[in-house]
């Protein structure tokens, strides 16, 4: 027989290396030759969209077209220590840095401009610098120029907040930010082979802001995935320390076929500390889905399994055990 | 892998010359699929590869007046197209896409499928119960030899020097007959068979059951008849109870036959419900309580229940 | 600040994306370069183990250029926390997998022949797989120092006195298994000089750390090291940890030539760590309104033989056992212990990401017990803007879980229950 | 050695060849075709995926040598002289891509798909790339792009 139940799962995820752990970004924001604008940081772009961000946020600090940002972030030799791209932290503590750094570039940009315009009141305006008070305006190609051929390079680094807490009682500020995610699922469970099937889902993600929101949905889709994989599928399998699923024939992971589709809800909560209000979501976008799953297999079938993955074995075991 | 002849054989012929000439050292290859993890990991140690995958007249389906007969190097998504719409030959189309994934089956043979003589080849347990009929040649000629009576152990099969397996052929459906499939994966695609039956059923005028063939995967050391359920049902009008009672008796032959194995407890249950999806796709119920085989005319077809 | 913003909010097509999906993203299995060498890792097939090598058949091998073992490794140990990882093993292997020796040949088949011709001693050790086990006095030692790694402690008010209080105490035992990241590209990498600089090129997650990691290994000064990080076939916490990054570098620097090496996906299994499996013991009380007032939790978090990020991990555990719920006595007590199983580190999450599957079933058994629907409960606990958690943090802004709750109940009208 | 013929993305290449190599190895270290990859080396994950006389295979299940005489398409041949292909612009635009290591796979079988079925249903695309591992994207903005794709194609049909 094939029943249904639904689930909630809800969590907060403290994001950095947290207690009191130096938990620092450095970025390099440069105005090139061609007036193009260069970001440099060590932080890498795992497949998570830190270098199409922080472009973003780049762009958006300094009031230029992201077009002209570019990220470089491939060599140690030429780029600033930002970091792991873990803890979610890239976005909130390198985006922190790649902001300062911009910010400052921007500074240095209308110094230099209003040397060149004699001007005061000048801002940049989607890559254009325009006195407030005439008509006059600067090319970011011109300020490069007069910088006499070189680069104009500006620092950024940001430290997030993080105290070492206690080692008797453990309080203390460990983590800053908090991101909130939750998940509510629907599944079917075949009660005669103890399958479960992930019948559609909804997550609601708080971001603090979205820098990209369709990233973040992919984010969203993707942490589900995983979530779903450690809540019925995945083990490695250990036998006296030999992991007996090491091959993707054994060890298994979702296929699109075992994906429901997901309504993604943005919550948007700014963060003051975080670059446009923005926090990490990388590892909350997961956290929820498998507890979730676990409360919808309970809600169909009415036994708790407390050992993931709930195998078809398991569950099987479990829905005999309860008729005794 | 230590491969040193390779052949892209044009036709029969000469690829049993070729597996003649070379013996023991040759092996077949068709998609591939099994034995290039086999040659790599060293499961398989060939010298000679002999690929049977472009020899056209193993790639043909033929439906005659009394037989359906497919080529060895026929592959799943090859049976899927050319069954589509043939709701009485559903279990093939379902096993058929049941296997690997698009780009598995794409490859894979259903030549491949009988002769790895996996236990839990998919393709395995519907031809079981279609009882269907290889024609395996080789230099002394051709023979004919039963599926059932091919599979000799867990990865080996009633295949002589030199032989080849070429057609596989099976009595063609008629009305009131219907064969049908079920799967239990892990996971939806990409998905190792843990368990799978297959039926064959034909329900006579009294709508009771005039002959039952039932097969299982993964319950074996290789595809099995299972002879006991099918004893079970026949001659019985299907009801609840009939269908409940041969999958009890199914359980209790797979408590029997895995005694003592860590799979016992789960597969001796889920064997239950796979069982009785099968035979529920078989039957179609109609409106009036009455039912007939799946993809027959005999009755107006009523929703399905699944 | 700014009007409004221009490009923040904007769903900007990544910029990574068209080399992606043309194919031209290069990925460091894509490299080659000429007058290459390759290189492939022997591994302990034994769980605990004294070794001795004997190279004598493998290195006669036509075609081996070198096989690196301790011996040629400066400074033989690196970890992300502890140094407790040998860049190749010095004699005693604490895990399958553990690496022992890094073949250098002229091409992938023959590294490969030579491994396989290494002979390897084992002296079998008495291991432990169990980390409740390996808590034990009497258990075998994993290192030295004794198998529990780390304990964390959370106190918060008294929870004995305020179990007798609750009206309903729901509790279990939760097991989470050790699984893998499974990201799709198997680790690979290439080494080669420039001068004097050794340059490696690997996929990594924190390319300025596998810098020092492997100037610390080489001994030299860390500007003579220099890691260039192509595109990253996905991570999750499985590229943290050195792999073969400090063997390639060394390789390398000993043959002078650019060294290659590429993991097949059953050794990137046994290369990269592990989330970590945790027994979680979870004891929670409410009012009979639902109102959460004590919460207990065990937790053992199984790091395998090495520790990796496991204090990091079972510290993150514990701050998060409570889930985003206010509860006014806590007792949490998580401990991260060796075994000699695989060793785990960070994954998605870093043990955030294993107490949910006990917070957030005990928050629904509760419900249950009280009659109450899952999200009633949620909300009457949920930790707020201004809220303090467990640890005594004051949640200052930007705490938008009840937001978060609402909105997906809309979203999830439950009287669409068995409705196609 | 072997010699082969294949037709790889509209170009013949006659080639000396070991037995024992596969044809994923062939595209790769042969022809230097790097946008194939491979993620598992036993036809699970679909990252090697390529299009052989018009249906979709895993590079690494075929040994070079069964390619002779055959045609092959692999990622690198999707463009043409008008830029990127419909499917390599929706992928863009739907943000399907994330680490894009099991992308080049995923286009091609979502081409197979297309070719035979130009307006699929999203479980049959599902269907379509079930072979295609991915454990970034969860697949759903995949399935987004393709639906995108169909459109794309149907347009440039009309």
């Amino acid at each position: 027989m094939k029943k249904r139940g639904f689930g909630y799962g809800c969590i907060f995820y403290g994001t950095g290396y947290g207690n009191g752990f130096p938990d620092i970004s450095r970025s390099i924001a440069e105005l090139d030759t061609k007036g193009h604008i260069n970001i440099y940081v060590g932080a890498t772009e795992v497949g998570q969209g830190a270098k199409t961000i922080l472009g973003q946020i780049a762009a958006e600090a300094l009031d230029v077209p992201v077009e002209i940002v570019t990220l470089i972030h491939e060599d140690t030799s030429i780029t600033p220590d930002a970091g792991t791209a873990a803890a979610s932290r890239q976005t909130y503590n390198t985006g922190n840095a790649v902001k300062i750094s911009a910010e400052e570039l921007k500074k240095e940009i209308i110094v230099v401009a209003k040397g060149l315009l004699n001007e005061d009141h000048l801002e940049i305006s989607n890559g254009v610098i325009r006195s407030n008070t005439s008509d006059k305006t600067l090319t970011l190609k011109d300020i490069a120029e007069a910088s006499g051929g070189g680069f104009l390079r500006k620092d950024g680094i940001f430290q997030a907040n993080t105290t070492e807490m206690d080692p008797e009682t453990g309080q203390g500020n460990p983590y800053w930010p908090y991101t909130i995610n939750a998940y509510a699922v629907e599944v079917e469970v075949d009660t005669t082979t103890g399958i479960v099937d992930i019948i559609r889902a909804a997550c609601s993600q708080d971001v603090g802001r979205a820098i990209n929101p369709s990233l973040v949905e992919g984010q969203i889709d993707g942490g589900f995935a995983m979530g779903l994989g450690y809540a019925i599928f995945e083990d490695i399998n250990l036998d006296k320390g030999r992991i007996k699923h090491n091959r993707f024939t054994n060890y298994l992971i979702p296929t699109a076929l075992d994906m429901p589709e997901i309504e993604k809800i943005i919550v948007e909560d700014p963060e003051s500390t975080g670059p446009f209000g923005a926090k990490g979501i990388g590892e909350p976008v997961m956290i929820a889905a498998a507890p979730a799953i676990l409360n919808a297999i309970y809600d169909a079938v009415g036994v708790r399994l407390t050992e993931i993955p709930v195998t078809p074995e398991k569950l099987l075991k479990a829905l005999k055990k309860r008729e005794g | 892998m230590d491969i040193k002849n390779v052949f892209q054989a044009k036709d029969v012929p000469e690829a049993i010359n070729l597996l003649d000439q070379y013996g023991e050292a040759a092996k077949v290859i068709a998609g591939g699929t099994d034995i290039i993890i086999a040659l790599r990991e060293n499961h398989v140690k060939v010298s000679v590869l002999v690929d049977i995958s472009s020899i056209k007249e193993l790639k043909e389906i033929k439906t005659s007046d009394d037989w359906v007969e497919m080529g060895a190097a026929v592959t799943f998504t090859e049976v899927m197209d050319y069954f589509k719409g043939h709701k009485e030959y559903s279990g093939l189309i379902e096993a058929a896409s049941l296997v690997g994934s698009p780009q598995i089956r794409n490859a894979a043979t259903i030549g491949g499928n009988i002769c790895n003589a996996s236990p839990a080849a998919d393709f395995v347990p519907p031809l079981l119960a279609l009882d269907a009929v290889l024609t395996v040649e080789g230099k002394e000629g051709k023979r004919e030899v039963r599926l059932e009576d091919f599979l000799l152990d867990k990865g080996r099969v009633d295949l002589n020097k030199g032989e080849l397996l070429t057609t596989i052929k099976f009595i063609r459906l008629r009305k009131g007959q219907t064969v049908t499939f079920s799967k239990l994966g892990l996971r939806k695609a990409l998905a190792i068979s843990r368990l799978s039956t297959a039926v064959y059923l034909e329900i006579d005028d009294d709508e009771k059951c005039a002959e039952v063939r039932v097969a299982s995967g993964s319950i074996g050391k290789h595809g099995l008849r299972e002879r006991v359920a099918e004893e079970s049902l026949k001659g019985k009008n299907l009801d609840k109870a009939a269908i409940d009672e041969a999958s009890k008796v199914l359980s209790n032959e797979v408590e029997k036959r895995l005694a003592g194995r860590s799979s016992c407890e789960f597969k001796k249950d889920a064997v239950e419900g796979i069982f009785l999806k099968a035979v529920e796709k078989a039957m179609v119920h109609n409106g009036d309580g009455s039912y007939c085989a799946m993809g027959t005319q005999y009755y107006p077809r009523a929703a399905g229940k699944e | 600040m700014k009007k409004n913003l221009e490009v923040v909010g904007k769903s900007v097509i990544r910029v990574d994306g068209f080399s992606k999906v043309t194919g031209k993203a290069t990925y460091s299995q894509d490299l080659t370069m000429d007058n290459m060498l390759w290189g492939k890792t022997l591994r302990s097939t034994k769980p605990h183990a004294n070794i001795k090598l004997n190279l004598t058949k493998a290195e006669v091998i036509p075609g081996v250029v070198r096989i690196l073992t301790y011996k040629d490794v400066p400074h033989n140990h690196h970890g992300v926390v502890f140094k407790d990882h040998e860049v190749l093993s010095s004699g005693r292997v604490r895990s399958i997998g553990t690496p022992i020796a890094f073949v250098v040949a002229e091409t992938e088949k023959i590294a490969v022949e030579a491994m396989k011709a290494i002979e390897v001693e084992y002296q079998e050790l008495e291991a432990v797989f169990d980390p409740v086990e390996a808590m034990k006095e009497d258990a075998p030692k994993v290192h030295e120092n004794g198998n529990l790694l780390y304990h964390y402690k959370l106190r918060l008010g008294d929870v004995d006195a305020a179990f007798k209080e609750c009206a309903v105490i729901v509790e279990n035992q939760y097991k989470t298994s050790m699984v893998d990241h499974a990201f799709l590209q198997p680790e690979a990498g290439i080494a080669y000089l420039e001068e004097d600089m050794v340059v490696v090129c690997a996929a990594t997650q924190y390319p300025h750390f596998d810098q020092l990691e492997i100037a610390e290994a080489l001994e030299v000064p860390t500007e003579k090291v220099k890691v260039l990080n192509p595109a990253v076939g996905g991570a999750f916490g499985g590229r943290e940890d050195i792999t073969m990054q400090i063997h390639l570098a060394l390789a390398s620097k000993l043959t002078g030539r650019p060294v290659k090496t590429v993991y097949s996906r059953e050794e990137s299994f046994v290369a990269h760590s592990k989330r970590h499996p945790m027994i979680m013991s979870y004891k929670t009380g409410a009012d009979k309104n639902g109102k959460l007032i004590a919460m207990e939790a065990k937790i053992v978090g199984d790091t395998g033989a090495y520790a990796s990020w496991a204090i990091n991990v079972l510290r993150k555990a514990g701050v998060h056992a409570t889930g985003p719920y206010e509860i006014p006595n806590v007792k949490v007590d998580s401990y991260a212990v060796y075994t000699n199983n695989p060793f785990a580190g960070a994954m998605r999450g870093f043990g955030a990401t294993q107490t949910p599957i006990g917070h957030e079933q005990q928050m629904d058994m509760l419900a249950e017990k009280l009659n109450m629907n899952p999200l009633e409960i949620r909300f009457l606990n949920a930790l707020k803007k201004g809220s303090k958690t467990a640890t005594g943090q004051i949640l200052e802004e930007s705490f938008p879980l009840k937001e978060c709750l609402e909105v997906l109940e809309k979203a999830f009208k439950k009287d669409a229950k068995g409705v196609e | 050695m072997k010699t082969i013929n294949v037709k790889i993305n509209g170009e013949n290449y006659t080639r000396e060849i070991n037995e024992d190599m596969r044809l994923l190895d062939f595209i790769r270290d042969e022809l230097k075709l790097y946008g194939t990859k491979e993620g598992c080396g036993e036809g699970e994950c679909g990252a090697c995926t390529v299009i052989m006389d018009g249906v979709t295979v895993n590079s690494c299940m075929v040994m070079a040598f069964q390619a002779n005489n055959k045609e092959i398409l692999t990622i690198e041949g999707m463009e043409d002289e008008k830029g990127l292909h419909p499917i390599q612009q929706a992928f863009l635009d739907e943000g399907a891509v994330q680490c894009g290591f099991c992308i080049p796979g995923m286009v091609l079988s979502a081409k197979a798909l297309l070719d035979k079925n130009p307006k699929p249903s999203r479980k049959e695309i599902k269907e379509g790339i079930s072979g295609n591992l991915c454990r970034c994207t969860g697949y759903n903005k995949i399935v987004d792009s393709i639906e995108k794709a169909s459109q794309y194609l149907e347009g440039e049909d009309q």
